[in-house]
């Protein structure tokens, strides 16, 4: 009985790793009809897999924390942030089954551009600061590597800028030095050591032999 | 006047979201809440309507066990029963594994080592010019030097650890510019901001 | 080194090189402030062009008219400001070449900003175009890379219908095109950076596809090793939006960018100046 | 053919492990000893670890899929180091809701290793929904409430991974980490204090899985650069003499 439930526990999933990726992979090399099908059945899959954990079980979750921090922590604020929360998925979800037209409704298209789509926009802005502030810190010529960094990032900073262009007429064609010359030998050494790394994850997760995946119960 | 309140309302979570540079403050953590809640929100709304369009309008077989190895996702809730969540999971990874195989080593080693000698052969039998041959070798040496830093059998020691420092500068520089890449994006983003309170806000108002 | 906050009886140039983080609050301020102001008062700092954006538009413009151009829009709502100035002049330049154009998005959002903006920014019936015979919006498919894999094989395994719900067969336009070998270009647009390949892998490689690329200038530097053999031209950032307006001539949001842009910078270059300077003060004392 | 030099390479060392007392062995990489005394720091300070495998960081069936288990090795790792040494461990969970149920079998599997699973609490798994917007404020908002002592972060990064570094150094945090997505590499090696470039990640998962397999498979690795190195310089010498190269390689 015991090995029966760790044949099915942990073997038979270590089986679909393997015959899921060879069947997806198989096309690539082989064209048979009914490869190819099954291919497309398990893309057809994942989508539908992850659709329908997207529609819960993140919110599961989300729940467990809320709750959880109410308990440690008990105070006005911590209920109104969670009532917040629950009233904008409240809000959405609402719009999106009362309106003609889901999502497409001007009233949740309202709600989605005044909230998701500006905050998003402003998370990136945010980031300007966050990436000013890290380079005041660590862009000083103190050695060979950090002289480099401030070079590549300052040279092709002030080619995007539009009155350093005009200022600086030359450092158009030097910061496209920079961006197609040691740029492109750093970077592609670098694609081709990660793609090796994971080309090996692959055909070890194919051989069965990967861990990081095996013994999770 | 819903155009100012779209004003009102934006320009608040753009100040909301930002504020947090000064400090950690409750408007900060109302704006989070809120957003917390419209991205959950739209994700659900989504997925719903991936599944009806997917499965619930077709109600075929192929669709239907797709839903049902979905569902079986949440058995993980379950302490007894949650290693059955690992079967989904798995067909998850194979359908990753087989994708990222198949197109890995065409595209991210072959090509990339084939792009490295075509730009070398370009620059000595057609283009000819003395700068683009030196080019073709500064991206030459660049490849081969980087990749050495990468080598983790060998210690970085004497003439392997030079190479491997000059792989260290090409690195550096090509994150340099990446860091200048994202940070001129962000900037952008930032002025996109600032456009959207001029036009959404401040004109309404009367004030630009 | 600078990580070390100055004291008091260091001078002026350290104290501004080391500010520490609550007080460095103020040069994001300053270049906030800086950055408004143009967008109030423009200046018309004039701008440069670049190759990329050159070859871009050229490729386009070389295309004899009635070829079918396959514009995979992968847009994200949040990250329209970088991109919004290069989709639009694209599109105003493959209408006014009288190219034929089939959409299909790759990410959710992009649906509703394409129809969003040819709805409003540029319409396509102010070209002369009809839906179905010039155009044609595919909408949106999830699969990613595999979604690019399907359209060049088989448009009709990916889209039975398009994003109206009429099937493909029944759009004039749709008739003769049924893979790859009814496009004459792809044009991709993407907003995460390492997606280059797909059209590398899905289009270029197995079908010598011409291939232009737009996309965020972060993406610019991993998009570059494949210009020009693979790439014949490419756009990255709002940067190349304001070039691509002048380049083709059509004015857009680009320009209005471009003067903020330059102020807003300086306060920032200016601290980096300091920290290096305060750097070479502390170690020479 | 490279996946053929890998495969053989591959059986090879596979052959190789079943001596018991072969021990393959790596370079150091100093980021590792680094998330030891990371987890130190934080029960000096009495403040959480926090782990982040990205916003995007839980993409299973996608070319990146390799990084998503890379960040789950590291995030068994962690949740072992954590519950043997009584830290606090908060893992920021990527929007992907279709990896939850791997997330939390990983962090519980860290936790059984050390024998203390009744420990592990399902509230420390924080889900903030679509997108990385709302999770970078979330994750921030965790980081300004709750306090940062060690936030290692492995994973898929995206261009909001800044945010979150730059938000723990702020708040106080020991930085570490790493990604394998080289745009995103220039955030980790500016604002972190200990980093992993780019594939040292998979290197360094080797490492701390203290697992054989894991670490012949960096071995097999290094045969495929080896074999790199061989077409770089083969390739040289035909481009030289004028042969197409290209081609040959794209066949």
């Amino acid at each position: 009985m015991m090995n029966m439930s760790a044949t099915w526990r942990t073997l038979v999933p270590v089986l679909i790793v393997s015959l899921t990726s060879i069947i997806v992979l198989a096309p690539f090399f082989i064209n048979i009809g009914l490869l190819n099908d099954m291919s497309n059945v398990l893309s057809s899959w994942t989508v539908i897999i992850s659709a329908v954990t997207g529609t819960a079980l993140g919110l599961v979750y989300m729940t467990h924390a809320i709750y959880a921090s109410y308990q440690r922590n008990k105070q006005t604020e911590q209920l109104v942030m969670a009532a917040t929360t629950y009233a904008f998925i409240i809000l959405h979800i609402g719009l999106a089954i009362t309106q003609p037209g889901g999502v497409n409704s001007s009233a949740y298209q309202w709600w989605y551009t005044v909230v998701y789509q500006n905050v998003g926009a402003t998370i990136y802005a945010f980031m300007f600061f966050t990436l000013a502030s890290s380079a005041y810190r660590t862009m000083i010529l103190n050695s060979v590597e950090a002289a480099s960094l401030a070079a590549g990032g300052l040279i092709y900073t002030l080619r995007q800028i539009p009155i350093f262009q005009t200022w600086f007429p030359w450092m158009v064609p030097l910061g496209e030095w920079i961006l197609l010359v040691p740029n492109v030998g750093g970077s592609r050494g670098a694609v081709i050591a990660a793609a090796l790394a994971a080309t090996v994850y692959g055909v070890r997760t194919i051989w069965g032999k990967e861990i990081s995946l095996r013994e999770v119960s | 006047m819903a155009d100012l309140l779209m004003g009102l309302v934006g320009t608040f979570f753009i100040v909301a979201t930002l504020s947090v540079l000064w400090k950690d403050n409750i408007v900060f953590r109302f704006g989070q809440a809120a957003v917390m809640g419209a991205a959950t929100a739209h994700y659900m709304i989504m997925s719903a309507t991936s599944i009806q369009s997917m499965v619930l309008s077709q109600m075929q077989i192929i669709p239907i066990l797709g839903l049902i190895l979905g569902l079986l996702m949440y058995t993980r809730l379950f302490t007894k029963i949650s290693w059955v969540s690992k079967y989904p999971s798995s067909i998850l990874v194979g359908v990753g594994i087989g994708v990222m195989l198949a197109g890995t080593i065409k595209g991210q080693i072959l090509q990339q080592v084939g792009m490295t000698l075509g730009d070398i052969q370009t620059a000595l039998f057609t283009t000819g010019d003395a700068m683009a041959i030196l080019n073709s070798v500064i991206i030459f040496v660049g490849v081969v030097t980087s990749l050495v830093y990468f080598l983790f059998t060998i210690e970085h020691k004497g003439t392997v650890g030079l190479i491997a420092k000059v792989g260290r500068v090409f690195l550096m520089i090509s994150l340099g510019a990446n860091f200048s890449g994202e940070l001129v994006w962000y900037q952008t983003q930032m002025i996109g901001r600032l456009m959207f309170i001029i036009q959404e806000l401040l004109v309404p108002l009367g004030l630009a | 080194m600078s990580d070390r906050p100055a004291g008091k009886d260091e001078n002026i140039i350290v104290q501004l090189g080391t500010l520490p983080p609550n007080k460095y609050f103020l040069v994001h301020l300053a270049g906030i402030i800086l950055m408004f102001i143009p967008l109030i008062f423009p200046m018309g700092l004039p701008v440069q062009t670049s190759q990329p954006v050159i070859d871009y538009v050229n490729t386009i413009e070389a295309l004899p008219e009635g070829s079918v151009v396959a514009v995979s829009f992968g847009a994200s709502a949040s990250l329209l400001d970088e991109q919004e100035a290069q989709f639009l002049a694209t599109w105003k330049i493959l209408f006014s070449n009288k190219l034929k154009v089939i959409f299909y998005s790759t990410t959710e959002d992009a649906n509703i900003i394409l129809e969003r903006h040819l709805g409003t920014k540029v319409k396509p019936s102010d070209y002369g175009y009809t839906y179905g015979v010039d155009y044609a919006l595919l909408g949106y498919s999830p699969l990613g890379e595999a979604g690019q894999s399907a359209f060049v094989r088989n448009i009709r395994s990916l889209y039975p219908v398009d994003y109206y719900g009429t099937p493909l067969n029944n759009i004039p336009l749709m008739q003769d095109i049924n893979d790859q070998s009814g496009v004459d270009l792809i044009i991709f647009e993407y907003t995460s950076c390492t997606d280059v390949e797909w059209v590398i892998r899905q289009w270029v490689v197995p079908f010598n596809k011409p291939a232009l690329i737009t996309t965020l200038g972060c993406c610019g530097p991993m998009a570059a090793p494949y210009y020009p053999s693979q790439i014949k031209g490419f756009l990255s950032g709002s940067g190349a939006g304001t070039e691509i307006e002048v380049v083709s001539g059509f004015p857009g949001p680009g320009a209005a960018m471009s003067d903020s842009k330059s102020l807003g910078i300086l306060p920032w270059l200016l601290s980096m100046v300091f920290a290096n300077l305060a750097w070479f003060l502390r170690r020479s004392k | 053919m490279v996946l053929l030099v890998i495969a053989g390479a591959s059986y090879y060392y596979f052959e190789k492990l079943k001596d018991p007392s072969y021990q393959p062995k790596l370079r150091d990489i100093p980021a590792i000893v680094a998330i030891k005394e990371g987890v130190g720091k934080s029960l000096e300070e009495d403040k959480p670890v926090h782990y982040q495998m990205g916003a995007s960081g839980g993409q299973l069936y996608s070319t990146l899929v390799s990084m998503t288990l890379v960040a789950l090795t590291f995030l068994r790792y962690i949740s072992r180091l954590c519950a043997e040494m009584g830290a606090r461990l908060i893992v920021h969970m990527p929007y992907q809701a279709e990896s939850i149920p791997l997330i939390e079998g990983t962090t519980l599997e860290g936790y059984r290793e050390a024998g203390k699973p009744e420990e592990f609490q399902r509230e420390n798994l924080r889900y903030y929904g679509r997108g990385a917007l709302t999770w970078t404020q979330g994750v921030t908002a965790s980081f300004a409430q709750e306090g940062v002592g060690l936030n290692l972060a492995i994973g898929i990064f995206y261009s909001d991974c800044p945010i979150s570094l730059e938000m723990a150094k702020y708040m106080g945090g020991l930085n570490v980490g790493g990604t394998g997505r080289w745009i995103m590499v220039y955030a980790f090696a500016m604002m972190c204090d200990y980093v992993f470039l780019g594939e040292e990640i998979y290197a360094a998962a080797a490492v701390v899985s203290q697992d054989k397999m894991m670490l012949v498979g960096m071995l097999i690795e290094e045969v495929g650069k080896f074999f790199v190195f061989l077409l770089l310089g083969l390739g040289l010498i035909l481009s030289l003499v004028g042969m197409d190269v290209v081609s040959l390689l794209n066949m």
